[in-house]
């Protein structure tokens, strides 16, 4: 186990954060590794050495065919993992707490803001405060924390970026909140951790983190270019479709995120048919 | 930890016939001195009837379960109206008075059943089984012209999913009442038919347990949806 | 073997069989008459607070749900024959796991449902309450 | 509207070769069994013998049967998804999304639902009433019933191969995706008919065993003297009781969404999908405890029979079990911590969690201490609870690990959590099944299964199930999520590939086992087990004859200690006598009764024509199946004798290879 930790790490996962978040969660899942091994380690090498030196050939041993009970040994067999227990539960109630998803990371500093909404299937993320809106591409100033307002467009999604920390669900209707930092200039991999339809394999992103200049930069290059995100382009975002090549959106509608959060879109359409596809119409489905 | 059951004081036994699927301890191995019909203790298999009644209250207390999760739903779903409907507009109360009336009646009159079975009057039971059926049915009627009305006003189930878990919860139970007016009427042929054999009576026994549930979900039901959600 | 008698044990009884105490039919009719009589009182009550002006308004949800677990208790007691008696045991104990399970399943789907709602409030009450 | 519904040509998938050929071969192999046992005139036996009967024996032989043909199903979907992960790097693979989500789907369904449920019911169903000492279980129709309900739950599932298609929303379908507007197929239909009915069938299991545990017993059998199998079992069927209708109102609710366009869970009008996962899983954590106390039951009879010994600290053991049967009800959150709750609940759903660690430690270290002291016989079932013992540990670390917010805010949904329930899944009940199956085999069949195969098998599984689900670990770590079809991480590959060698051995293990099962039988007069008892075990059923008589026990055993049958041993070998035989009584037992088949066929027409919108069929199916209900209810005879002097023969020879066994014991000169 130890082994694996260790050829998991500094490879791109979540032992290899690049943010505050993602550091401090694997900090915790570390230790919480740590100290339950303290604990399992001795238990596989007592199995394997009680069975060992019991085996019925071995004539040292020595065997106690009634011996099955012990008032000490009772208390031992109970208090060992009830202790583990209460040191874990201090870990756990107070990592939920610090590391709650909707908690800020620093509130003396302000966050940029992105909302993100997931759609079928592919991510649009708006820069409220930038009048931006990028698919499948998010960038973010490295150092700053950013603050995340997520929905969705249709099923439930999970975003993750996997080096910088916890993810959160994305549902229609709802709004989640997540704060991440990027520590460090780079690219990371970002991708949907909740099955989707037919293509959640394509769910992938690529957060980019750079420097505050290069985030300004790229906000007036956006600016400059592309199309502009309206209403109907939205709709027409929100169809189904695979594989989006990144893009980004000189402008936005200003209360678009808001607009999907209250459902002035119907939920994305979804698929036109399976097998034995829809032959009822249930009254009320829109 | 080893009492030989034999010096268990035995003062209240009767004479009894053991469950047939344990048969009972042959003479010489548990010297005869075993109760039959222990439920924690040691004394064997218990009765047929216990076995039977006790399996249908598990069974029961599992419905409850299942009831519950409509309960839930309904909790969480009930201000979900969607611009549609609440309560307050929806319900009648005196409808719901009503309902209850009849179901409560009902109950009482299969209880009575019981007494004229444990009588072994054949024709009191019958009366008494009909005359909760007739109740059980008014009770079904008078719901099935609720739902309907409120369909026909296009509140319907597809409404909201407040009336998704209104109809689902009480719906439910009404399901759950046809089905034991089904249960009645069979009971009731098999009376005909062959009188007060043990099983019958065994099933009597269930079918009585099914009735007095279903009034106890009932009374959570009008609390729940109707009485607490009337204030909404 | 007569049918009658079949079936009655002091250490264990099915449910909802009657007591050996009250075994006569007087006895049987007069147990559930004062079902009956408990469970009409307690239903005419909570049909009746509904609409009173006697109670303090949120409060009314509360004093219903109290009505509704007596008269459930009635019913219990009167109709399906559970008591504390030693040979009713497993049949109480059987009991208090459902209700113990319908506890946990209402009471923990409410609390982490209202948490889930509390904490996505769409967009403008959420601003509304951060500021 | 259409006779047949939504029913056409085109629902088979004709493009699709994959699961075409697949159900073909399936089908063919269905029909050539069925033919052959027609021609060779099997078919009045098997319907007389298994089919109609209502023996606990037999019925847990059947859901052993049921289990072991749907892990070979499942198993073959493993196969398929292992392989195209290994090759779906910057490549579509060979199985279409589409596809590919069905296959997960049905590969969790089928293990979960169709494998190690009957897995553990089978074993609990031939096991729990010779332990407890009578005769059958408290309703034996009912029991049958519930086998053939379950049958028919795997049969619709297995028909979705063929006709239409499955579920593609995961085995826990999550809406809005599983609803109508998001999966229009009928795939999400066979799911929920197909759990619907088989979930009415562990149902009416539950009940049956809450109610044979707690009423039916041996004279003399208290609580503190059943085996811990039986606890095990008793606090198993407690949670399907409990849990179970839990999954039955939340499919309900969905079916109902999808059906008569309800908005429970829909995107629109006030649905609040949620609501789903909550209740889900309210059902889901109870459920993989269902699933592992019987196993770690399994474990304890195992472990104590092979170290010699008794169960080190029964009463904690009962605790223990007690203790996982109430807080397991408490937990189900930590599988959307990921949702949103907030810290509080998160929290204390985490605490609560992570509070299970202690009822399976109590268990894992008396397991310890049963060892410690004993004189351990490394035989085929001891070598599985040995692998148990390590993997299971590991896998159980990583479950806690998961219950741990920050932590699960990482692996939610990642390799990670598939290879933690792969681990505890396949050590945890797979492991169990196959311990229980070889450790009693000779009971159910009168013959041994082959030490050598079972071995080998062990061997495969074991180092099989290290290079299969280690890799997923690291990939979860690396940041992989699950269900993925294709990816383009690099970092990824590797490992994908090392887990489809992994199912390479796996394959081994599988053609070990069927090996095994084959040798065995050929062999079987070398493996023959005469005196009941090949393992010197220590509970009551070892007591009876191996295959038991219908009636299990000519007289009912008289018990007066833990460990009866040990003491009945003792006795005997001390005395150098058997006990002193019985006044033999005529037997009543139930009679055979096919209400079960019967039931489980129109159940079978009604949710097929469910999923396909054939509302005649439906209707026929339910007044068939109310005629059915009504015809049994009608029926007169529910018992027949065997008589004094049958159960005298049989008696008898049972005596008399005791007796034998007896002879030999005193030559050999061993003490107990
Ligand atoms: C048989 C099945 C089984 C068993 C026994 C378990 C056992 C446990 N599981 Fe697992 N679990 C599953 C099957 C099972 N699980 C499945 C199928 C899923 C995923 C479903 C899906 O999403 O599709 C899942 C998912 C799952 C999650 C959700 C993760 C996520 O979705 O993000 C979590 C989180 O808490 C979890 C935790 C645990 C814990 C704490 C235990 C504990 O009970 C383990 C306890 C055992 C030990 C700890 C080992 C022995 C103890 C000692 C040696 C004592 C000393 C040790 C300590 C004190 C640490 N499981
Ligand atoms: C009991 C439950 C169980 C069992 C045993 C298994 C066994 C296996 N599972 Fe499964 N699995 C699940 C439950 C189970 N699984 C669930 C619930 C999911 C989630 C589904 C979802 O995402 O919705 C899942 C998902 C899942 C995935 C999808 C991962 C993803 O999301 O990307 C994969 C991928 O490889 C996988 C692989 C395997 C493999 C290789 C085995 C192998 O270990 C199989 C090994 C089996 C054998 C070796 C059997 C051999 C023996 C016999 C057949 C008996 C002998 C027969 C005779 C004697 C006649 N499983
Ligand atoms: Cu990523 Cu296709
Ligand atoms: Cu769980």
């Amino acid at each position: 186990m130890a082994l694996l930790l260790s050829l998991a790490g500094c490879s791109g996962g979540v032992l290899d954060p690049q943010g505050p978040i993602g550091a401090a969660d694997a900090k915790i899942l570390l230790n919480a590794v740590e100290i339950m091994l303290a604990i399992v380690i001795p238990t596989l090498v007592a199995v394997l050495a009680f069975a060992w030196w019991f085996r019925a050939s071995n004539t040292r041993a020595r065997y106690l065919p009634d011996w099955a009970y012990s008032g000490r040994l009772e208390l031992i067999v109970w208090s060992i993992p009830l202790l583990v227990t209460l040191f874990l539960a201090g870990v756990i109630w107070i990592g939920a707490h610090d590391l709650d998803p909707s908690r800020p990371i620093a509130p003396q500093r302000k966050p940029v803001e992105v909302q993100v909404v997931s759609l079928d299937w592919k991510w649009l993320f708006i820069y409220p405060d930038q009048g931006i809106a990028s698919v499948n591409q998010l960038v973010v100033p490295a150092d700053v924390p950013v603050h995340f307002s997520l929905t969705s467009a249709t099923v439930m999604n999970m975003f993750f970026v996997p080096q910088l920390g916890s993810m959160i669900a994305t549902m229609y209707g709802m709004v989640t909140q997540l704060y991440l930092e990027a520590g460090h200039v780079g690219d990371f991999y970002g991708e949907s951790a909740q099955l989707s339809g037919d293509g959640f394999s394509d769910m992938h992103f690529t957060l980019r983190a750079v420097s505050v200049d290069a985030f300004a930069q790229w906000v007036a290059a956006t600016r400059q270019a592309g199309p502009a995100l309206d209403r109907a382009g939205y709709i027409a975002l929100s169809q189904e479709s695979r594989h989006v090549r990144p893009f980004t959106y000189r402008a936005v509608e200003p209360a678009l995120f808001r607009a999907v959060v209250d459902r002035e879109f119907p939920a994305g359409p979804g698929p036109t048919g399976g097998t034995g596809g829809p032959s009822v119409h249930p009254a009320g489905a829109r | 930890m080893s009492s030989t059951t034999e010096a268990l004081p035995q003062p209240h036994r009767r004479d009894i016939a053991p469950a047939k699927l344990g048969g009972r301890g042959a003479p010489g191995h548990g010297g005869g001195g075993h109760g039959y019909a222990t439920g924690h203790g040691e004394g064997g298999p218990a009765s047929k009837r216990v076995i039977v009644g006790y399996g249908f209250w598990i069974f029961l207390l599992s419905d409850i379960v299942m009831f519950s999760c409509f309960f839930a739903a309904h909790a969480v779903l009930q201000t979900a109206t969607a611009g549609g409907p609440s309560g307050r507009a929806l319900f009648d109360p005196s409808r719901v008075a009503i309902e209850t009336g009849c179901l409560l009646a009902s109950s009482f009159t299969c209880g009575l059943s019981a007494v004229a079975t444990e009588a072994r009057s054949r024709l009191w039971t019958q009366l008494c089984l009909l005359v909760t059926g007739l109740l059980g049915f008014a009770f079904l009627t008078l719901e099935a012209k609720e739902f309907a009305g409120m369909v026909a006003a296009g509140n319907g189930p597809q409404r909201s999913a407040f009336l998704s878990s209104f109809f689902a919860v009480v719906g439910c139970h009404g399901l759950h009442v046809s089905a034991g007016l089904l249960w009645l009427g069979t009971m009731m042929a098999q009376i005909y038919v062959k009188g007060f054999r043990p099983n019958i009576v065994r099933r009597l026994l269930c079918f009585n347990l099914f009735w007095h549930a279903l009034d106890i979900i009932w009374v959570a039901l009008f609390t729940i949806v109707y009485l607490v959600g009337e204030g909404r | 073997m007569t049918p009658a008698k079949e079936e009655i044990n002091a250490d264990d009884v099915a449910p909802g069989v009657m007591e050996a105490a009250d075994h006569s039919i007087r006895d049987g009719i007069q147990g559930y008459l004062i079902g009956l009589a408990l469970a009409i009182m307690l239903t005419v009550a909570s049909f009746y607070i509904v609409h009173t002006p006697l109670i303090w308004g949120p409060g009314i949800p509360v004093a219903l749900v109290v009505l509704a677990i007596a008269q459930i208790g009635v019913h219990l007691v009167f109709f399906l024959h559970i008591t504390t008696a030693p040979d009713n045991t497993n049949n109480v104990l059987a009991l208090a796991f459902g209700v113990l399970i319908v506890a946990l399943v209402i009471g923990g789907s409410l609390w982490i449902m209202s948490h889930l709602n509390q904490n996505m409030l769409p967009m403008d009450q959420m601003t509304r309450m951060q500021r | 509207m259409h006779l047949l519904g939504k029913l056409s040509w085109n629902a088979i998938p004709w493009d699709q070769p994959i699961p075409l050929v697949a159900g073909a071969v399936v089908f063919v192999a269905l029909f050539a069994v069925v033919a052959w046992t027609i021609l060779k005139g099997h078919l009045p036996y098997l319907w007389r013998e298994w089919i109609t009967s209502v023996d606990h024996k037999r019925i847990g032989v059947m859901y052993t049967l049921l289990a072991l043909v749907m892990l070979v199903r499942g198993f073959v979907d493993a196969i398929m998804m292992r392989s195209q992960q290994a090759i779906a790097f910057r490549a579509p693979g060979y199985l279409p999304p589409e596809h590919y989500n069905q296959i997960f789907s049905a590969h969790g369904t089928i293990m979960i639902f169709f494998a190690a449920m009957p897995l553990m019911i089978g074993l609990m169903n031939f096991v729990v009433p010779l332990q407890l000492g009578v005769r059958d279980v408290a309703f034996p129709t009912l029991n049958a019933t519930s086998f053939w309900l379950t049958a028919t739950g795997a049969l619709l599932v297995n028909i979705s191969l063929v006709v239409g298609e499955f579920d593609p929303a995961g085995w826990l379908p999550y809406p809005p995706l599983s609803e109508l507007r998001y999966s229009p197929g009928v795939g999400v239909d066979y799911y929920l008919w197909a759990l619907l009915i088989s979930g009415v069938g562990t149902l009416m299991t539950g009940i049956n065993f809450v109610t044979t545990i707690l009423k039916i017993r041996a004279p003399g059998m208290s609580y503190l003297r059943m085996t811990i199998f039986c606890w095990t079992a008793l606090a198993a069927n407690l949670m399907i009781v409990a849990a179970f209708p839990v999954l039955t109102a939340t499919l309900a609710m969905l079916t109902l969404d999808r059906y008569l366009g309800f908005h429970f869970f829909t995107n629109a009008a006030g649905g609040n999908m949620m609501m789903f996962i909550n209740l889900i899983w309210a059902w889901g954590h109870p459920e993989v405890y269902i699933l592992a106390l019987p196993s770690f039951g399994v474990f304890s009879e195992v472990i104590s029979t092979f170290s010699g010994k008794p169960l080190f600290g029964y009463r904690s053991m009962v605790a223990a079990t007690m203790f996982i049967c109430l807080v397991s009800f408490t937990v189900w959150l930590h599988h959307f911590f990921t949702m949103g709750a907030g810290a509080d609940v998160n929290g204390i759903f985490g605490i609560a969690t992570s509070i299970i660690a202690v009822g399976t430690g109590v268990k894992i270290y008396n397991w310890l201490f049963t060892m410690y002291g004993g004189r351990i016989r490394f035989a085929t079932p001891m070598l599985w609870a040995m692998g148990f013992l390590v993997t299971f540990t590991i896998g159980g670390m990583t479950g806690v690990l998961l219950a741990v917010p920050p932590a699960d805010f990482q692996l939610h949904n990642s390799l990670f959590l598939v290879a933690h329930f792969h681990n505890v899944l396949i050590s945890g009940v797979l492991f169990a099944g196959f311990a229980g199956i070889t450790y009693w085999f000779p009971k159910a069949f009168g013959f041994r299964l082959h030490e050598g195969w079972g071995k080998a098998a062990f061997w495969f599984s074991l180092i099989g199930f290290y290079v299969t689900f280690m890799p997923l670990y690291v990939a979860g770590l690396l940041g992989m999520t699950r269900r993925l079809q294709h990816y383009e991480v690099a970092a990824w590959h590797p490992w994908m590939l090392v887990a489809a060698f992994g199912i390479v051995i796996m394959t081994c293990a599988l053609a070990c086992q069927v090996t095994q099962i084959v040798v065995s039988i050929r062999r079987r007069d070398e493996l023959r087990d005469e005196t009941g008892d090949p393992w010197d075990g220590r509970s009551l059923e070892w007591a009876t004859a191996s295959p038991p008589p219908a009636f299990n026990f000519a007289v009912l055993p008289d018990v007066r200690g833990e460990e009866p049958y040990q003491a009945i041993k003792r006795r005997a070998i001390e005395t150098q006598q058997l006990s002193s035989e019985a006044q033999y009584e005529p037997i009543e037992l139930p009679r055979n009764s096919p209400t079960g088949f019967i039931a489980a066929f129109f159940s079978t027409i009604t949710g097929f024509a469910l999923i396909w919108h054939i509302w005649w069929m439906v209707g026929l199916g339910l007044a068939a199946a109310y005629a059915v209900f009504v015809w049994f209810a009608w029926r007169d005879v529910e018992e027949y004798e065997i008589p004094a002097d049958a159960v005298a023969r049989a008696d008898r020879d049972r005596r008399r290879a005791r007796a034998e066994w007896l002879d030999h014991h005193e030559r050999a000169g061993e003490p107990a």
